[in-house]
């Protein structure tokens, strides 16, 4: 069942203001935070067990740890550049709880020594753009941010910057060069931000959920966030179910809960007559399971890995048997395909190319030793590249065809598609 | 040819000053472009907001070629993005926008006659649960049917 | 000074080196487009993969680091598999022009394919389309279709020109090079982005469609443009000169020169030439071959030189090399004359600096000069020449006239003044109309050879003596200045029978020869 | 070795049968041609004149696009590849992006031209062939330098031979 740390009063509209947020224990941490010694808060996020949110599961406290040592200013970034297509955990975070994310950067700038901060949103979220603006404002009216928040002695300053439609700028260093004005394309590692981000500064970018779940680290302390989840993968988090179910939204679930308890049960369960046919289970960049390896897979790091995919940004897209593969292949391809940001040359052109391929498939043009080509294509886009976008589309060509590779030849064989009524191939895009 | 407003002028001299480089304004700036400009970034405003800003223009056209959300053409009054990504499509998305497509009588990126419409499809939008979705200029409209999208247009305008 | 191992050889590298500089220094083949000494690095073409013994995977040896102790290699079947399939990226958007495409020939792509390609091409669909024969600016065409997105161009526009012209736009595989319509693509250092581009997406308007690139031979020379001297490489053949490249030389230009420099080579081709030594003896002109117009010049003046020196004045200017100002100068103060003046062109601009390459004094070698003046019995401004022609005193003047005329903008008022003496001689390779308009009934025109055509020394602004060998003939029977007076003075020509050109040339001289790419 | 040498027999150390044997043949054949002129192996050149078979490599032609234009890019893939030197090229910029590059010189010395082949195989894009024609013969002042004029336009080609590969087919295709 759902176990609501962060998203215990998600649904109190009164939350999303100070006076609510307040009232409902808001800023209570950030004071006891205030009396900790910031090496301490490190160090219990790092024995929290908290890991990246965003997609990609970094311990946060262990990034927090590659800072150097010194005076040097800092910055920390709020990554709320919800691209991932699946994903909508963070957009309902911002509006529901603006103030939660901004004690949970508050904390984490304390911990780190950061004096500025930046919550980096996608522009087409105008609705939580326009949320945490006011937030902001009120914070700053209550003295949370500015001159020495509370009587501490730390000064904070903290803005929001508005991205413009680019998934790319999800990515943290690309999400860095958005912020400093230039493309958001990502930018070489090494230097690793946490060495020289924005600005070249020392830069540390963390998810919108990474960093509301610092104040309930700081709320419970180690143990008690520790309560729920796994070992390895500790705490709660949001999922983002979306699909053919019949109940999609978002679900806070301690990791390592069984997909299956997920789907049927919160979800309830697949629409009438219709059977389950596969599970992304952490956006659309990572590997597809099966039905029956979705039933058999845990919410957590460990156990996805188990199943050659990831957690991702947590996004379960459900899929059932009235999906036809080569089609939502093709949707995917589309998307990386018109989100690489063209840096990077395998990238560049293997987006493309794999779009084309997929579409020529539907068209009636492709042959069987393309799938052979989409394979290849695949797996030489695999880590290749600065950043990790043609893994990400890479990854899903090569899970469908490695395991729904009978609806592809089929279609190749007989030109239209295996699952009947799927009338969508004809006319995409 | 485009100018920006007074008010204009002094946004972008504000912005200049509120981030730590001048260059993280660009994108704040074409916003207030495309806001003064019915929705769309005029060419001629890279080479305004060049000398406002005091940087060269590739890097102002860069920024607004690069980010899907800067209009380089004229749109309609109502930009209706229609999200086609993988859970919208699942749910009907791509039906939804050709539907409005036929309805309204437009292609592609076309304004409709009258002016009013331009319907896009785009990617994911962030409101999978709600598919099939749309974002009418600002404001976001979920689970729809096409009957129902339609008359929301329709209300709008 | 870490050292690492690459492909089983021991190399010692400088601290902070990439691996990238380590292969280059082996001279070890390694595929890269978008890395390039003079510029920063990008990483973006993913093709410069080598294994780095215990590193997690693949990396690009443009942006690691030599560490002490590192095993490197790229001779691994599995980076041979990555970059064979990092240049079908590359390939699978490239238009199939070669045939009209002016790199053809020193292509980066053409090259790195033929020796780390993978000869299977597999890409069967519709190549993206994209905008072609973009006219960039003054002296650039760009394609952008052929374009490989190595960033390399922008690059310099925003690293070493500063000038901030070109960008790219779009994104994916539809980016595109360009300049923003009101901002082409015209600084003084524009010509450098066609050199760099490892493709034929950036082209030279001036060289376009001239000549396909394995016809032409190279030789290395210093340009003679202005005082900074950069290291150039000439390409020519028979026809003539038709480019100028910039070489690497870390002391003077690095890997770039300026576009001005570039134009040079037209005053050394044949069109702008003086072909013939003339003379005029007050009423007709008569072509005659060099070395026979100065014997005859010596029978007729070599005398009365020696009795009166006095009135003989000597102008010199400083686009000659230090041997032929020591060799004349010893022979004219042989003979007694002195008076040595100094045409410079612009007093005013002559320290001007543009901070990158270009000098204000447009001369290569006013240096070398003043330094050879010195010994003898130093230089006079050429304004006092004027007086003394005025009073009479001087009869007879020797001219030694610049070759790069376009930076003199008074040839020909000077030319005319000058020729107000009793003996006008007037020694220069170039041809222009203002010679018919002399005042001297006794003138004569010497054709000296170009720069390209002699070997010497230029001693640049900061006093750097660099060497340059003779590249090829352009005018036969042009002199060099020490050619001159060694006829002057009476005695013959000891002519080196084969000119040192063909003792260094390569096997085969039509391969182009581009240099490091 | 050995080897037989054969004697002539009494009767040709006669002069006149061997005249007669000779006459004969002549006559007899004198009237198979007349009777069966068709048959005849040897032609009245000039007024008639052999037909070589369409791969004959004669006379060069510059093969045209739909339009009527050149097709040649001038790539200078056939001056370079040719062993007698005897093509020379000058190139231009076209007004059409999608051409860009074209011949406004391309002359072929057909006195120094060894009838190779090797322009034909080296064009990437069929715009020199080697046609049937091989009969180049002139006066004193003819011109054995062909320019485009002849090359492409002259009057047996009919005003030119269309070239298989074409430009807008190879854009529309995507090559």
């Amino acid at each position: 069942m759902q176990v609501k740390v962060l998203s215990e009063h998600y649904d109190k509209p009164e939350f999303q203001g100070l006076e609510g947020y307040k009232k409902l224990g808001g800023y209570v941490e950030l004071e006891k935070a205030f009396k900790m010694d910031p090496k301490q808060i490190i160090e219990d996020v790092k024995a929290a067990g908290l890991r990246g949110r965003g997609g990609a599961g970094f311990p946060t406290g262990v990034k927090w740890g590659f800072l150097p040592d010194n005076g040097e200013p800092r910055y920390l970034l709020c990554n709320a550049d919800e691209g991932e297509p699946g994903t909508f955990k963070d957009r309902m975070m911002m509006e529901r709880a603006p103030h939660q994310l901004i004690e949970g950067m508050i904390i984490s700038s304390f911990a780190i020594g950061s004096k500025k901060s930046y919550i980096y949103v996608r522009g087409e979220y105008d609705e939580s753009i326009r949320i945490l603006t006011k937030a902001l404002d009120e914070a700053y009216k209550a003295g949370m941010l500015g001159k020495n928040i509370l009587g501490s002695g730390f000064d904070h300053d903290m803005d929001i910057y508005v991205g413009a439609g680019a998934y790319i700028c999800g990515e943290e260093t690309a999400m860095i060069s958005s912020l400093e004005g230039y493309k958001g394309q990502p930018k070489l590692k090494p230097p690793f931000p946490a060495i020289e981000g924005y600005l070249g500064k020392p830069t540390i970018v963390n998810n919108v959920e990474s960093l509301a779940a610092v104040k309930y680290i700081i709320r419970d302390g180690v143990e008690g966030y520790r309560k729920h989840g796994t070992e390895k993968s500790a705490g709660t988090k949001l999922f983002s179910v979306s699909g053919n179910v019949v109940k999609p939204g978002n679900y806070e679930i301690p990791l390592g809960m069984p997909m299956k308890t997920l789907i049927n049960d919160l979800c309830g369960g697949m629409k009438p007559g219709r059977q389950l046919k596969a599970v992304i289970p952490g956006g659309s960049s990572t590997p597809i399971l099966t039905a029956e390896e979705a039933m058999k897979v845990n919410m957590d790091y460990e156990s996805m890995a188990e199943f050659g995919t990831f957690l991702g940004s947590g996004a379960v897209i459900v899929i059932d048997d009235s999906n036809c593969m080569v089609d939502l292949l093709g949707v995917l391809m589309h998307f990386y395909h018109h989100e690489s940001c063209g840096q990077c040359t395998p990238c560049r052109e293997g987006t493309g190319w794999l779009n084309k391929l997929v579409a020529s498939i539907y068209k009636g043009e492709a042959k069987m030793t393309d799938l052979e080509l989409i394979n290849g294509i695949s797996n030489h886009m695999m880590g290749k590249t600065i950043c990790a976008l043609s893994d990400a589309a890479a990854m899903p060509a090569l899970s469908f065809l490695k395991k729904f590779r009978e609806e592809f030849e089929f279609y190749i064989r007989e030109g239209k598609s295996k699952v009947k009524g799927s009338s969508y191939a004809q006319m995409h895009h | 040819m485009f100018k920006l407003s007074s008010e204009g002028i002094d946004f972008v001299k504000k912005e200049i000053e509120r981030y730590e480089t001048r260059r993280s304004a660009i994108i704040p700036c074409l916003y207030r472009v495309q806001k003064e400009n019915k929705g769309w970034v005029p060419p001629e405003a890279v080479a305004e907001l060049s000398q406002l800003m005091d940087l060269p223009e590739a890097w102002i056209n860069e920024i607004l070629n690069f980010y899907t959300m800067f209009n380089k053409e004229p749109i309609g009054k109502l930009h209706v993005q229609v999200c086609c990504n993988i859970s919208c499509c699942m749910n009907g998305g791509r039906e939804l926008a050709s539907h409005l497509n036929k309805e309204f009588g437009v292609q592609g990126n076309e304004i409709s006659k009258d002016g009013n419409v331009t319907i896009t499809r785009v990617e994911c939008l962030g409101s999978c649960d709600t598919a099939p979705m749309m974002q009418v200029n600002d404001n976001y409209y979920e689970n729809l049917t096409p009957e129902k999208a339609v008359s929301v247009i329709k209300e709008l305008m | 000074m870490p050292k690492c191992t690459i492909n089983g050889q021991e190399v010692e590298v400088k601290e902070g080196a990439t691996i990238i500089e380590a292969f280059k220094k082996m001279s070890e083949d390694i595929a890269h487009y978008c890395w390039h000494p003079g510029l920063s690095v990008a990483g973006v073409c993913r093709l410069c993969m080598v294994d780095v013994e215990g590193a997690r995977g693949p990396q690009i040896a443009c942006n690691t680091v030599v560490r002490e102790g590192m095993v490197i290699t790229n001779q691994s079947e599995q980076i041979k598999d990555i970059v064979r399939w990092g240049m079908d990226f590359h390939l699978i958007n490239h238009p199939l022009d070669c045939p009209i495409c002016d790199q053809a020939g020193e292509c980066g792509l053409q090259e790195q394919y033929m020796k780390f390609g993978k000869y299977d091409p597999e890409m069967g669909l519709q190549k993206v389309k994209k905008r072609k024969v973009v006219d960039l600016g003054e002296r650039v065409v760009l394609d952008s279709e052929r374009c490989i997105l190595c960033s390399r161009c922008v690059r310099f526009t925003d690293e070493v020109s500063k000038t901030n012209e070109l960008g790219i736009f779009n994104r994916g595989d539809r980016s595109e090079i360009g300049t923003y319509k009101d901002k082409p693509l015209n600084n003084k250092y524009s010509l450098n982005t066609v050199d760099i581009c490892p493709v034929g997406a950036l082209t030279s308007k001036d060289f376009r469609f001239r000549q396909r690139v394995w016809y032409l031979k190279n030789a290395d020379t210093i340009c003679n443009g202005c005082s900074t001297g950069c290291s150039v490489k000439t390409y020519y053949n028979e026809e003539g000169l038709f480019r100028v490249k910039p070489n690497h030389n870390e002391d003077v230009n690095g890997y770039w020169m300026c576009d001005e420099g570039r134009d040079l080579y037209k005053f050394a081709n044949k069109e702008s030439r003086l072909l013939k030594a003339k003379k005029f003896d007050g009423s007709t002109w008569e072509e005659v071959s060099a070395g026979s117009a100065v014997k005859s010049l010596s029978h007729q003046l070599l005398e009365t030189i020696k009795e009166t020196p006095s009135k003989v004045a000597v102008v010199y200017t400083g686009q000659f090399t230090n041997q032929e100002y020591a060799d004349s100068l010893k022979s004219f103060d042989g003979l007694g004359v002195n008076n040595f003046y100094h045409w410079m062109n612009n007093q005013a601009s002559k320290d001007e600096f543009d901070g990158l390459l270009i000098r204000g004094d447009k001369n290569p070698n006013t240096k070398g000069l003043q330094n050879e003046a010195s010994k003898f019995s130093g230089l006079k401004k050429l304004e006092n020449l004027f007086n003394e022609l005025e009073s009479g005193n001087i009869e007879t003047v020797f001219v030694m006239a610049p070759e790069n005329i376009s930076a003199y903008p008074e040839y020909e008022s000077h030319f005319k003044a000058l020729s107000k003496a009793k003996n006008f001689i007037w020694m220069g390779a170039n041809q222009t109309s203002c010679y018919e308009s002399t005042n001297s009934s006794n003138t004569y025109l010497i054709p000296l050879k170009s720069y390209v055509e002699k070997s010497g020394t230029f001693t640049n602004h900061n006093g750097t003596d660099q060497n340059f060998n003779y590249v090829t003939t352009l005018v036969a029977g042009a002199l060099t200045l020490s050619e001159a007076m060694t006829l002057f003075e009476g005695q013959d020509l000891d002519f080196e029978i084969r000119p040192k050109i063909y003792k260094t040339m390569k096997n085969n001289h039509f391969t182009s020869d581009r240099g490091e790419l | 070795m050995s080897y037989v040498v054969k004697q002539p027999d009494q009767l040709s150390k006669w002069y006149l049968p061997g005249i007669l044997k000779g006459l004969g043949y002549t006559f007899k054949n004198m009237i198979k041609n007349i009777f069966g002129l068709k048959k005849m192996p040897t032609l009245n050149y000039p007024e008639e004149k052999y037909k070589y078979g369409p791969r004959f490599k004669g006379s060069h032609i510059l093969t045209v696009k739909k339009d009527g234009s050149l097709r040649c890019t001038a790539c200078m893939l056939c001056a370079t590849n040719c062993p007698a030197q005897c093509i020379s090229i000058t190139a231009s910029e076209h007004d059409d992006p999608e051409v860009e590059k074209y011949p406004i010189k391309y002359e072929i010395d057909v006195l120094r031209c060894v009838y190779c082949g090797f322009c034909e195989e080296a064009c990437p894009v069929d715009a020199v062939r080697m046609g049937p024609e091989w009969q180049t013969p002139g006066l004193g002042d003819a011109n054995f330098t062909y320019d485009i004029q002849k090359l492409a336009y002259r009057a047996n080609l009919k005003g030119g031979i269309q070239s298989s590969l074409d430009d807008k087919e190879r854009h529309e295709a995507g090559i």
